[in-house]
């Protein structure tokens, strides 16, 4: 499928929806959704483990209620793809990522999952996952630290309940 | 016997319960970072003398710079860019830097919406960052 | 060091038997020989008397442009000797004996080498790609593959059913 | 009567899978619950390490390294750095030395922690896992006031350490020495005196000692098996010669002994730390290297004892600033082979648990 | 006190007062709706505070503080977590059987509104006075068996199918010593009402009559639930989310609201029978009681689940058939044997 059109219909979506009679259950509806988001138990590689630290005592994304990572893709919001993807698991990726319902979102973690990162000039890696699938945010970092990755979060909640004014920032407002 | 563990590690659970958390309030407050981590890059565009020494030194060819001789004939830093998407964040630059013009900074608030955001232009964040402070 | 002079000896002796060459290398014994004789090296290695190589630690392959070869890290854990044994395979045919019959534990690693640089282990019980997929073309770590260009990359592959 | 047969379930166990410590899948046939075949399937994050360390310098791939083995990337560089100098015979200041065997030990323990930790977790021990992470901040803390980073530190140079540790180093890690038996008493108390925890471990996935040996194991699974056999006693690198420690051996064979041949080996690693703070001397930490690393011709492998088990680096130099082949020797892809083997008979849950008990990083087994 | 006590009676008489005839048919009627509302009302309510004490207690256990944006410290997260899931796309897998997938999540939820309803939440405040409240309880919250079997079998997953049959295998063989630790009560009390049970305990609780089957029965329920450390059913670590893992949505919303709603019920039924339900001191109310003691066991179930490990499952069944059941049995007789020299001893 081609990504950036899929991308850009998903936008376009959430400005539809601000412009027809639903908008105060919309607002309600994304208010809920920017602060319950449950990802997928995804965990590539190294970034996996800062992922798993976030998750942990000391950084704690569960003040947020982010932190019901579930097992199964079917009741996940988020997808944070923290880590490596290969040319191997990326149908696979794309697989986990279609069994999500709808409304989702994709966190690109690391170098690797933005664009390849340290191996990009190798022959078995996907140069970033928005090669597969819409990515909504991206997060430097090799691997990001966990304050990067709850700012990533926060990020992602701005975009999801202020739909409009990001896509505003992108024509460079 | 049995059930001894069992009832121990209820009581470790429960002290831990009723004791503090250790938690850092990330967003309120912003941790304090030794000054050595490596989250992002900046550049001081008055001491970089353009040896190309941090390209040569970066292991997946992230820097791209061009320079061009002043009348003096001094190089000169023309551009300067970085493909995050590419970095390591090993600092290997840094540490390659003859003047110490490139260096680590603690900014981990680097999250973007668009990858285009993730080829950095270090002399355009350098005059940012002098416009903010 | 009286070890690795019975080790050295034994090894010698063994060189003679394989129409192998030995020479030493950071003060480990390489002995190289020809793909052919490689089950009666090993078989002997193992069973060296009182410094045993009975324990693989490793197993690679190897690209010298003008042939394969596969080199066998050997030792004890029971001794300090030391071995390496280095199989000279052919370019174009590149078969060899595998050694899953004296070693199960070369299993993954001969998948591995088979994965990598096409070497084709006769004898091995399972010889599929480990790494990559099964219908990748090529064998990577030759030194005359070229890496496809990163737009053929990121065409996704197929999916197998069942994964 | 007739007795219908019943038909065998194959289920494919990854790579999304939560237990799976990373992309590992396996396909496994069930009678019932009970595993009647497993075949590990892996690949799903191989990066092709080995390839691209030949179009990179040999200074160069030090940050590639962390990335292996990503729970201990100090011991990873440590190997790789170590198969380099050795090449190039270059001679590393006491005080370097010191400070590898700190840095080692440290990601020693923060490895095993992590173990302790997924293991816990994928028996839904969730107060186990969290206390090992808390403890393991700390580490990273220390990773992070001497290189600059919390997992990938990419610490150690051809030659030396990349930077000396800061002045508050040294009281954390005194800190944290002091506070580790405490720690241990946790993990003891919420998970290895747990009886139901024993009974998941004890006495199952036996892997006896012939077969280890047989089929290459090394590493604490090794030690668990019975055998005696460490890379820092068996061949002392660096200047483990110097230190008094002793190797936890355990003759169980089974997971428990397995998970808490870990435990041991934590309580060694802070005897050796201790010792090497003691002892460490002043003086510089990097030794005088040629700015362009190039190694003379040559062949040579170097192990160092890796948390999972023997990490190998095996570099064929022909004598120009890139190596010619940097074969690596991934402790846990070798030590992977033991699981469709011990796992037979046993049910989906003990799968699991051996899994954890293996200690597998992907990153490694992958490359 | 003696108003506060009875406020909810007082109500209640208001409200049949309305009426022309306080007890004619449609006075009933009104009374059962506003019962069944009420019932509801619990379980709902039950289910959304209990999932956020759920996570509050997962984070204190492990040194943080748990979810604390959203409302005061956090109270309205699972709102926040409520709406969401009415957001999400409603996905049928192709191959499941479209039925039964469907229904399964309603049996659940409706399980625990029916076994609340025979609880005596206060004096006189039972929704219905039934004679059979344990037979019925026990009978009604054992055909959550069936609704795991359904959503197991009906997902087309294996996943789903290999939780599904630990399901049987488990549930069917916990309640066994559930119901025979139950009968030590009935035997002291003959009574199957929960009403007289609760007025039996006026002096003396039961749980220092028969501790052993207090604590088979929390054991036992523990593995009825399907809380850890028997949470075999859904083990994340092994068959990814059991029967729910194809539930999306408010589906799987449903089935999370009738877990913790099966919570609130069988505690519910511990503080009745073992704790004395809304037996206390006057200086609370009775429902203020009744709802303390039932909010005690819920926290220990809690704090037992962020705390323990799973079992493993022959384990599991070892504990059901050799451990409880024999224990069960054995408290049946020493109860019998109790009974019998207690009637000797006061004048038999």
């Amino acid at each position: 499928m081609d990504v950036a059109s899929e991308k850009r219909l998903r936008e376009e979506e959430a400005l539809i929806e601000k412009n027809v009679l639903v908008t105060t259950i919309d607002k309600a509806l994304n208010w809920a959704r920017g602060h319950s988001f449950w990802p997928v138990t995804l965990g590539l590689a190294c970034c996996a483990i800062e992922m798993m630290a976030t998750g942990g005592p000391r950084y704690d994304i569960s003040r947020f209620g982010y932190e019901v990572f579930r097992a199964s893709p079917r009741q996940a919001d988020v997808m944070i793809v923290a880590g490596t993807c290969t040319r191997k698991m990326a149908p696979l990726l794309r697989r986990i990522y279609d069994q999500m319902p709808e409304p989702k979102w994709v966190i690109a973690m690391g170098s690797c999952a933005n664009a390849g990162g340290p191996f990009v000039d190798s022959y078995s890696m996907l140069a970033g996952v928005d090669k597969i699938l819409p990515v909504d945010v991206y997060i430097p970092g090799c691997p990001p630290r966990p304050e990067s990755l709850i700012y990533g979060l926060l990020q992602l909640q701005y975009k999801v309940s202020n739909p409009a004014k990001v896509r505003l920032m992108r024509h460079g407002k | 016997m049995f059930g001894k563990g069992l009832l121990q590690g209820l009581g470790i659970t429960f002290k831990r319960m009723v004791g503090p958390n250790i938690t850092e309030f990330y967003p309120e407050q912003k941790p304090k970072l030794p000054t050595r981590v490596r989250s992002s890059m900046a550049l001081d565009r008055e001491k970089c003398i353009s040896c190309n020494m941090c390209a040569m030194a970066c292991p997946n060819s992230v820097i791209k710079l061009t320079s061009e001789k002043n009348e003096a004939n001094k190089k000169v830093l023309k551009t300067y860019h970085m493909d995050l998407g590419r970095c390591l964040f090993c600092g290997m630059c840094t540490e390659a830097c003859p003047t110490k013009a490139l260096t680590v900074t603690q900014d981990y608030e680097n999250a973007i919406y668009e990858p285009d955001e993730m080829y950095w232009d270090m002399l355009k964040r350098a005059e940012q960052k002098g416009k903010v402070e | 060091m009286e070890n690795n002079e019975l080790l050295k000896r034994q090894v010698e002796e063994l060189a003679s038997r394989v129409n192998g060459e030995v020479e030493e290398s950071f003060g480990v014994l390489v002995l190289t020989v020809k793909a052919p004789y490689i089950t009666e090296t090993l078989t002997a290695a193992k069973q060296f008397a009182e410094v045993p190589c009975d324990f693989l630690h490793d197993l690679c392959g190897l690209d010298q442009v003008d042939h394969f070869e596969v080199v066998y890290q050997l030792s004890s854990l029971r001794g300090p000797q030391k071995l390496r044994v280095k199989a000279l395979l052919n370019r174009e045919n590149p078969v060899v004996d595998s050694v899953t019959r004296i070693w199960q534990g070369a299993n993954y690693l001969e998948r591995e080498a088979y994965d990598m640089f096409g070497i084709i282990f006769k004898g091995h019980p399972n010889l599929k790609r480990i790494y990559m997929w099964d219908d990748f073309e090529g064998y990577p770590l030759r030194k005359d593959y070229v890496t496809e260009p990163i737009e053929v990359r990121n065409i996704v592959r197929q999916r197998i059913e069942g994964e | 009567m007739s007795i219908k047969e019943t038909e065998e379930l194959i289920l494919n166990m990854g790579p999304q899978h939560p237990s799976m410590h990373g992309l590992f899948r396996m396909v496994v046939h069930l009678e019932g619950e009970t595993i009647t075949k497993l075949e590990p399937k892996i690949g799903y994050l191989h990066r092709g390490m080995e390839k691209l360390a030949e179009s990179r310098t040999y200074a160069q791939f030090i940050p590639y390294t962390d990335r292996l083995d990503y729970l201990a990337s100090p011991h990873n560089n440590w190997a790789y750095v170590q198969t380099v100098e050795k090449l190039m015979g270059v001679e590393i200041p006491e005080r370097a030395e010191y400070l590898r065997v700190i840095f080692g030990e440290l990601a020693r323990i923060a490895s095993h922690q992590v173990m302790i930790a997924s293991t816990a977790l994928d028996m839904a021990g969730w107060s186990a896992w969290s206390y090992a992470f808390r403890d393991r901040e700390r580490i990273c803390d220390m990773y992070e006031m001497t290189a600059g980073s919390r997992l990938t530190v990419n610490i150690m140079r051809i030659g030396g350490m990349s930077a000396e540790p800061p002045e508050e180093f040294w009281p954390a890690l005194k800190s944290f020495l002091d506070d580790t038996p405490e720690m241990l008493e946790e993990y003891y108390g919420i998970f290895f005196g747990n009886e139901i925890a024993l009974g998941r471990l004890k006495n199952v996935g036996i892997l006896s000692k012939e077969m280890a040996e047989n089929l290459s194991i090394t590493g604490p699974v090794l030690r668990a098996s019975g055998v005696n056999y460490d890379v820092r006693k068996a061949e002392p690198y660096s200047i483990y010669d110097r230190f008094d420690f002793k190797v936890p051996v355990r003759t169980g064979c089974d997971s428990y002994d397995r998970t808490i041949i870990r435990m041991d080996e934590i309580v060694e690693s802070i005897k050796i730390i201790k010792q090497a703070v003691r002892d460490i001397p002043e003086g510089p930490v990097m030794a005088k290297v040629p700015k362009v690393i190039k190694p003379p011709a040559g062949e040579v492998y170097h192990r160092v004892e890796n948390p999972k088990g023997e990490l190998g680096f095996y570099i064929v130099s022909d004598g120009t600033t890139k190596p010619s082949r940097v074969r690596i020797r991934p402790a846990t892809f070798i030590n992977l082979q033991m699981l469709p083997i011990v796992a037979l008979g046993w049910k989906i849950q003990d799968v699991v648990a051996i899994f954890a008990t293996l200690d597998a990083v992907l990153g490694e087994v992958d490359k | 006190m003696e108003t506060l006590n009875n406020l909810f009676l007082i109500i209640a008489d208001a409200i049949r007062s309305l009426f022309a005839d306080p007890h004619s048919v449609w006075a009933n009627l009104t009374m059962d709706v506003i019962n069944f509302i009420i019932v509801v009302v619990i379980v709902v309510l039950a289910a959304l505070i209990l999932i956020l004490l759920e996570r509050k207690i997962a984070g204190w256990t492990s040194q943080r503080p748990g979810p604390n944006r959203l409302g005061p410290r956090g109270w309205f997260q699972t709102i926040a977590d409520a709406l969401k899931l009415m957001g999400k796309e409603d996905v049928t897998p192709a191959g499941a059987d479209k039925f039964i997938f469907k229904i399964a999540p309603m049996i659940i939820f409706c399980l625990p509104m029916m076994t609340l309803a025979v609880i005596p939440y206060g004096r006189k405040m039972a929704p219905i006075n039934l004679d059979l409240g344990i037979f019925y309880f026990v009978a009604i919250s054992s055909i959550s068996t069936l609704a795991f079997v359904m959503a197991g079998w009906g997902s087309n997953n294996k996943y789903s199918l290999l939780g599904g049959m630990r399901a049987v295998a488990q549930m069917v063989s916990y309640e066994i010593p559930l119901l025979f630790s139950l009968l030590g009560v009935v035997m002291i009390t003959q009574s199957f009402n929960l009403g007289v049970i609760v007025e039996a305990q006026a002096s003396i609780p039961f749980v220092i009559l028969q501790p052993l089957a207090f604590v088979i029965f929390i054991i036992a329920g523990l593995a009825e639930l399907n809380r850890a450390p028997f949470d075999l059913v859904e083990a994340d670590q092994e068959v990814v989310a059991g029967p729910f893992t194809e539930y999306t949505g408010l589906r799987w919303g449903l089935f999370f609201l009738g877990e913790y709603g099966n919570m609130t019920a069988l505690s519910a039924l511990a503080a009745t029978v073992f704790l004395g339900g809304w037996q206390g001191p006057a200086i609370l109310p009775g429902y203020v009681w009744f709802f303390m003691k039932v909010g005690v066991i819920i926290f220990f179930m809690m704090w037992v689940r962020w705390t323990f490990p799973r079992i493993r499952i022959d384990h599991l069944m070892h504990l059901a058939w050799k451990v409880l059941l024999p224990l069960s049995i054995l408290n049946i007789l020493l109860t019998g044997l109790g009974i019998y020299i207690y009637r000797f001893v006061m004048g038999g």
